[in-house]
């Protein structure tokens, strides 16, 4: 296998046998959704309104409860300072890892999500769309993630006040990702514009996030 | 081919660790450091992998692949062995072997006698087992340059045999190994540099 | 352990073999009997036929805390006693418990369309079944996960106790809090509420219900021990193979 | 120091110096009430409707991103081994890990609840309730977390595992708080029913919670 | 005070790793428990400290605090050392100090020489310099037991010495050392245990 696979699949691997994997995913993006109604009351119609900020923020904690771990654990045991030592340039060692991420927690989210949508009454056919512009969004939310992982790890100390000056990054995504939904559910604003923006964010991620990832581990390294 | 320090320094956590290091290492020889407790061997062992950047003074590896940097021809053994209790034995060697440049598992895991644990999970396994699977990396991917952090520690008498097996045979294949150690790791004629107040 | 874990249950296993045909066998007259009864019940005079779902909801519910009322007592077994048939008859439970309540939570609510025009209702009882339900999971999720059935079953039991606090909950909630849910009519100081014509055959589909809970159980169990004999002989295999 | 004082101590040190899930927690926390008015759209009216609801969300499922790491830091660095072998009984040192980590996650959040809530145009007054409940509520919701982060250790299993298994046994502290809460602020049902339920669901956790994590972490020995 | 074990038996996911083991330590006395790789030597310090719970046979502290279990008599020194990278040396010790049922904090720290380090993070600490701060936690605090796995490892010359004087007081003060080791750790008429084939 090459080192780039062979790492999303050995990351995917531990992240399925530690955390139980998609299976455990869909189970936790349930419980979140289900506990809503607890919250707000059961208001059907007021349920459906804000059924894709409920959605987003469900994927929004999927991705975070993971993910600050996502550089620590090998740091911990040394796995780091080999990663660096591979033939293969760290920005692609990080960005597997991303990868490896996003497919064991936010992939199973998105697919489970028009079912659970059902459980917030927003329609059927609207869901599809929900779905969508989670698949478009929630890269953004893990590459950006990964830029607070590396800080985390780089600075032991205080790593985390500058994960604070990463994730409020996320805030565009879940707002624009909230906001091409609700388009495509009440509408009346056109669902283009939102979704493009989405689109771009997470193109953006996807390139910025290893760069500038890597970059953090590099200095890290004192 | 040479690996060469001079004038080297080390820094960390703002205190001055050594300086003044001289040493050129070439194919064949091994370098024993020896020294005190924090005088800087495992730091030396890190600088020379590229895990800890140099701030003064310069190291060359001459007469490798000339694109490749130290790091990518060097074998790094830690005090931590970069392990995932989740996975299998095997799992957890092949993935290094393959992240590492490829290599060949089976040899490996038959050189430190892990073969009847291969498919264990590596949460099992004793400190010592740990640790040979660790060394089974530097069988499986071959690498000119080896840094070896007291690899015998927790080793049993007959894995300290075989890890000195190893070594030589690396040698005797013009490989070059950086050791540091408290005692001896079983090579005779290696050239020893002890670092800091003796 | 190794050792117990071979030698115990094999007495068990001999006695499983020899009940099981005869519980299933009972488990079918029953529900033979039970739905002839079912179908001759009078309608109820407000809810219509409906009133026939009855005979599935109020057994599914009451097995579904049935279910984790022997999870609870399994929990004990194991962590007071460790006897491994504890572990074997909680992991058994789990699933089955968590059919049962998932079925009295779709007839509940199936049947709350017609009664109360809707299909939930965030009232304390229906509530406190839906935790039941995720708790039900979440004890699926540690058996999922767990990597070696000793470690598991620990930690399940553990939960199990804890979530035993809902079972109370669940039953009284009805009295606890004024809820759009029916107040216990079967049960109860002071006699039935409910008629005898449709008393008899729901108290008859109840027992049928919970034949069939046990016979699923007990078969169940007998497949977990036989999966964990297999798993020992495994690695015992392997220690020959180092030794 | 007693046993006691010492364990929560260090475990604050700790908690501040490294930031540990503490900031993560509270940016998470703001990131979600931030976002709901995205979500919701203007409407005043309805978003001070779901205020309290919004705020409990948040400080509920920030509790949980700190947790998960409650014990398993302990138990790599081998610190449980010895914590096992202390004088003190077991459950005492568990209800000291808890109390440290209310107190460096749950109270900012009670703390910042109040400016959170004029985001969310609470009236200023009702908000000192809503914090009130917050208060009295997230010693449960900590203290329920503790037996998942236990569980978690013993199973050598993280993530979202542990979400799994303790949200749903925070639903009631997440209904009477949120009940508690509109009732101080709407009305009309009085505040002080729910709210001595929420009271006595945190006196139950905390009786509770610290026998359930040490049995599980005693039997997590294997 | 004796410590006495019989016809104990240790079994770790689900595979028998020793059985049938009977010994007894009387106060003053050190047991060298050696053996191969994976012979369970850590296994029986863990089940010694509590820290796994014995399915066969039985393990007895008599003539101690006798309301105390034998875990709360005992210091237990394993391959990690239980230390917070984010607190200084000092704040290190004085918890396990507190925590452990209090005891005296500088004297420990001049024992094991880490007094000029003591206000250092301990994420500054070389592998020797932990392994001699998790040392100085069996100094701060008086327990007759020390279970010590493979005490010397990444201890340098100086350092060895000093814990084989620490190991003599202990005895001499009529403690028990049970020591696994591969090795010899400085401590001559030692009883010797080899577990497994040898
Ligand atoms: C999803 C919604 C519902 C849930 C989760 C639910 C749950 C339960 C539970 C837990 C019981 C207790 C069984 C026992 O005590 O052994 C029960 C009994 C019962 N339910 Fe439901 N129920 C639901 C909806 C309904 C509806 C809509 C009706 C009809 C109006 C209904 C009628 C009854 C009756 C008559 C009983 C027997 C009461 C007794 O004698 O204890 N349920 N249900
Ligand atoms: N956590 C564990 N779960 C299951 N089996 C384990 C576990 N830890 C160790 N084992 C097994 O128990 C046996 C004994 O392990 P132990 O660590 O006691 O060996 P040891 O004598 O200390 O070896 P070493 O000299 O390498 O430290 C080994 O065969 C190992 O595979
Ligand atoms: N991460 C770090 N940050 C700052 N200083 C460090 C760090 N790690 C080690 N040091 C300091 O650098 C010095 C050398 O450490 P190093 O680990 O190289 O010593 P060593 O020779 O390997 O000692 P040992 O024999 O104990 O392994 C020590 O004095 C230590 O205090
Ligand atoms: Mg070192
Ligand atoms: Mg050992």
């Amino acid at each position: 296998m090459s080192a780039f696979t062979s790492l999303i699949v050995r990351d995917m691997r531990v992240a399925v046998r530690v955390g139980g994997g998609a299976l455990m995913g869909a189970l936790f993006f349930l419980i979140v959704v289900v506990m809503m109604p607890f919250a707000i009351g059961p208001d059907m119609r007021l349920l459906a309104r804000i059924g894709p900020a409920i959605l987003w923020l469900g994927a929004l904690l999927a991705t975070l409860l993971a993910l600050d771990r996502l550089f620590a654990t090998d740091h911990d045991d040394g796995s780091l300072d080999l990663l660096m030592m591979g033939t293969m340039p760290l920005e692609l060692a990080v960005a597997a890892k991303g990868i490896a991420h996003w497919l064991t927690t936010a992939l199973p989210l998105v697919i489970i999500s028009p079912v659970l949508g059902l459980m917030l009454n927003v329609e059927w056919d609207a869901m599809g769309w929900v779905a969508l512009t989670l698949l478009a969004g929630t890269p953004a939310l893990t590459f950006i993630g990964l830029i607070g992982a590396a800080l985390s790890v780089a600075l032991r100390r205080g790593g985390l006040l500058l994960a604070v000056l990463v994730l409020p990054l996320t805030i565009p995504v879940l707002i624009f990702g909230v906001a091409a939904a609700n388009a495509a559910i009440i509408g009346p604003a056109p669902f283009g514009p939102p979704f493009t923006i989405l689109c771009a964010l997470s193109l953006g991620a996807l390139v910025l996030g290893p760069f500038a990832a890597a970059a953090a581990l590099r200095h890290g390294l004192e | 081919m040479q690996l060469t320090a001079d004038n080297l320094a080390c820094v960390r956590g703002g205190r001055e660790v050594f300086a003044g290091l001289n040493f050129s290492l070439s194919g064949g020889e091994a370098l024993l450091v020896t020294g005190r407790n924090g005088a800087g061997k495992s730091s030396l062992l890190r600088m020379i992998a590229g895990l800890i950047c140099i701030s003064v003074g310069r190291l060359a590896l001459a007469g490798g692949e000339d694109d490749a940097g130290i790091a990518e021809q060097a074998h790094y053994l830690g005090h931590q062995d970069a392990i995932k209790p989740a996975l299998s034995v095997r799992e957890n060697l092949q993935f290094w072997a393959d992240y590492l440049g490829g290599g060949n598992v089976e040899p490996a895991l038959a050189a430190v006698d892990l073969v009847q644990l291969a498919d264990l999970p590596a949460a099992y396994l004793s400190a010592g087992q740990r640790r040979r699977l660790s060394i089974a990396r530097l069988v499986a991917v071959r690498r000119p340059l080896w840094l070896l952090d007291e690899p015998t520690s927790t080793l049993d008498a007959p894995s300290q045999k075989r890890l000195a097996e190893l070594m030589r045979g690396h040698l005797a294949g013009g490989g070059m190994i950086v050791a540091a150690a408290h005692g001896s790791i079983g090579l005779e004629r290696a050239r020893e540099l002890t670092l800091g107040p003796v | 352990m190794a050792v117990i874990d071979l030698a115990n249950p094999t007495r068990f296993l001999t006695l499983v073999n020899r009940v099981l045909p005869w519980l299933a066998a009972a488990t079918l007259l029953a529900f033979a009997f039970g739905l002839v009864r079912a179908m001759h019940a009078p309608d109820d005079y407000q809810q219509g036929a409906t009133v026939k779902i009855m005979f599935l909801h109020v057994p599914a519910a009451w097995l579904g805390m049935v279910g984790w009322s022997l999870m609870t007592l399994a929990a004990l077994g194991t962590l007071v006693w460790r006897h491994p048939l504890a572990d074997v008859a909680g992991k058994a439970a789990a699933p089955i418990g968590a059919a049962f309540t998932f079925i009295c939570l779709i007839t509940g609510s199936l049947w709350g369309r017609p009664t109360w025009g809707t299909y939930w209702v965030w009232d304390a009882r229906l509530t406190s079944v839906l935790v039941l339900f995720l708790l039900y999971l979440g004890m699926l999720a540690i058996y999922w996960t767990a990597e070696d059935p000793g470690r598991g079953s620990r930690a399940a039991a553990i939960l199990a106790l804890v979530g035993a606090v809902n079972i109370p909950i669940i039953k009284f909630s009805v009295e606890w809090w004024n809820t759009l849910h029916q107040p216990a009519s079967i049960i109860r100081l002071g006699g039935s509420a409910i008629d005898p014509s449709i008393l008899v055959p729901l108290l008859i589909m109840t027992g049928a219900f919970t034949l069939l809970f046990f016979t699923l159980h007990l078969a169940a169990m007998r497949n977990e021990i036989l999966r964990r004999r297999v798993r020992s002989l495994r690695l015992m295999q392997a220690q020959e193979l180092r030794a």
